[in-house]
């Protein structure tokens, strides 16, 4: 049976993707962003799982509005980031494990999960800088795990309510367990924390209530489930609710868990970025 | 799609348009144009003939006039959704400060410190 | 608040779509087929329900497996059917009814219920069959409905298990009782009963097996999800699976009904034909 | 996709291919090839260079062979879906009872008395 390693989050912002790409790691602006991975690489240099569970949102790639899923799974052999209207090359496919994939939406249909499973999926930069940030030249890092990538909307509403999300990583982290093969897993769970693209509200960020969500996504994730979406909207702003990502990979990891590394900094772009790594106890 | 009187899915948020299925179904058309300039081929088409390109997705005149102003406040209130029109954004090198700063009245270093004004 | 006048349920074969074209209803054939319909249109007649919720299952028009939701839901102001591959001709457009779509998918979506919302959708003869029978001459029978049709994966395992559907259907009610409009509405669950067109045992028909589902979708549906999706299959046959609609639409009309007509025919095409008609008490 | 060892989803019935995730895997060129003959472009299209066709959605030998001998079974076994390949079927004005004979050893009118002794 496979075992649950951990969790990771971090946001996505497509920005990081340029400053990766021209290494300013040590820039003033970059820096305090970048600081919070080391920790990240030594763990997973550390741990190498077999097998990373990619959590995102897609932002108008992989997806249009004829079709929004609530939550979406890729069961494909390899997953490639397109143009997404910018002209960024593309990166080499990342590497699929569609018999995980295809674990996964079994079981947790089974359990009352609707996944819309997808043979092909374009990944956006929600999917792909992460795992550039955590596994740098990816997908050429020598430790690059297969990836199973899952998707929740977060374009249109109704999204999906914080107590859902965490209900699906809880439903996810079963469908992982069970799987038959002596692996081990990694969770991401990407996006955030607050920010607003849109509007005369655009720029708001909410640093007291990012510190309360990491706070209680470590220690107390059934504490925020109380927020409704409008008032996710209202507080982490219209963008903020990639927080559901969050919860989502939450959800999977049970329990008993150690809080490895945290970092937040404002701003990354017009974001707050959070990262933070949870390691499950053994 | 008309109004849903009595019937009420959000709160009020100043500054904040919540994408819904009646700002999704408003917007259809230039979400659509938009979520197309994902392709290379189709941001060439539009800058090659912008009223042409427009009429083949169908916008309305709002719409039009929005894209033609580059009015990103407009666009919003005309049923775009922040992620698409971040697509036509793209085919004239703005950023997402440019962006925040064409809705919020700054400019684009003004808009870089109320950001970091946040820390 | 709208109301819910009851269920209709039918087989949604292609040749019937044929049938009808040709008006062969007293054909020896096709009559005890059609015999089915007349008490069906008498009560449409005196009821003249306000919406349709048309809960069908694609067959390869609307969804293809690059993106296979669970359960979808249409959310456009109208529907065409569109050539399947056999050169149908099309029909005007179906009115839809996007206030009442929008609504459903926020009730549910919050009520936990993870639908793909569909703002382009070319509906197949698993929606429009149903409504040619019911509404003859569809679309532009007198008394049309407005419609959102409803769509549930029984193309590719994982389908949904019968109880969840039934439980959707609970959902289903739920959103539609608390719809703002002085309205009353007719749910449509079409397909099946009994058939397999795939395979060695192409041509399997369950007649005992389709009685005891008939009975029991009208006085005991709970009793119908202790069924496994392959007991369902192996009893129903591989396409007998579309009695996932009928669980789905009983579940919306509740525990106080009474059946007004029913009909049963082997074979109609390859399939064992059922008609049912419940009505909510008043 | 590789056997998944341990792990079953479904129950073995005779004459019956579960349609799951495997499956839809190994057939999905065929499928996709298959869904497209929903638009007469494309029936034309096959019907013109059968060949050239299947090379174009990248079918593999068993399932080119497969289609070559019109083998519905043969089809259905290289991850055909009997909806999908209902669509290859009507380009030959096959019913599903001369599918349902042809994959039973049946002539269509067999199949039809078969259907009807069920009754
Ligand atoms: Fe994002
Ligand atoms: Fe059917």
């Amino acid at each position: 049976m496979a075992k649950i390693l951990g969790g990771i989050t971090t946001s996505h912002i497509p920005a990081v993707g340029n400053a990766i790409q021209k290494e300013l790691y040590d820039d003033p602006y970059w820096k305090p962003f970048f600081d919070g991975y080391p920790k990240v690489h030594q763990w997973i240099k550390d741990n190498k799982p077999d097998y990373c569970i990619n959590i995102y949102n897609d932002h108008g790639l992989g997806f249009f509005l004829d079709r929004m899923p609530t939550f979406a799974i890729g069961c494909a052999n390899e997953y490639r980031n397109e143009d997404e209207g910018w002209g960024l090359p593309a990166l080499d496919p990342f590497p699929g494990a569609p018999e995980l994939s295809w674990h996964i939406a079994e079981s947790m249909v089974a359990d009352h999960f609707d996944l819309t499973t997808c043979q092909e999926l374009a990944v956006d930069h929600g999917f792909v800088v992460p795992m550039q940030l955590f596994w740098p030249g990816a997908p050429h890092h020598p430790d690059m795990p297969k990836t199973v990538p899952i998707s929740a909307n977060t374009v249109q509403h109704p999204i999906p309510t914080l107590a859902r999300a965490l209900d699906f990583g809880k439903a996810l982290g079963k469908a992982l367990q069970s799987f038959p093969e002596d692996a081990t897993v990694v969770i991401l769970g990407t996006g955030g924390l607050s920010h607003q693209l849109d509007g005369a509200r655009a720029g708001f960020i909410n640093k007291e209530f990012d510190q309360y969500c990491l706070d209680n996504i470590v220690s107390n994730p059934e504490e925020l489930t109380k927020i409704t979406r409008m008032e996710l909207v209202e507080k982490a702003g219209a963008q903020g609710t990639e927080f559901l990502m969050w919860m989502m990979m939450r959800g999977a990891l049970g329990d008993n868990i150690n809080e490895i590394t945290r970092n937040y900094h404002i701003p990354i772009s017009n974001t707050a970025a959070g990262t933070l790594l949870l390691e499950c106890a053994a | 799609m008309h109004d849903m009187p009595g019937y009420d899915y959000h709160i009020d948020i100043p500054g904040t348009t919540i994408f819904d299925g009646k700002m999704a179904m408003k917007g259809y058309a230039l979400n659509k144009m938009c979520y197309d300039f994902n392709k290379a081929e189709n941001r060439e088409g539009f800058k090659a003939d912008e009223e042409g390109w427009m009429e083949k997705y169908g916008l309305n005149e709002g719409q039009k006039q929005a894209i033609r102003d580059r009015n990103v406040l407009g666009l919003i209130s005309e049923g775009g959704n922040i992620y698409y029109l971040a697509k036509f954004a793209g085919i004239f090198g703005l950023s997402v400060q440019d962006v925040g700063g064409l809705q919020t009245g700054k400019s684009t270093d003004e808009f870089k410190e109320y950001l970091a004004s946040q820390a």
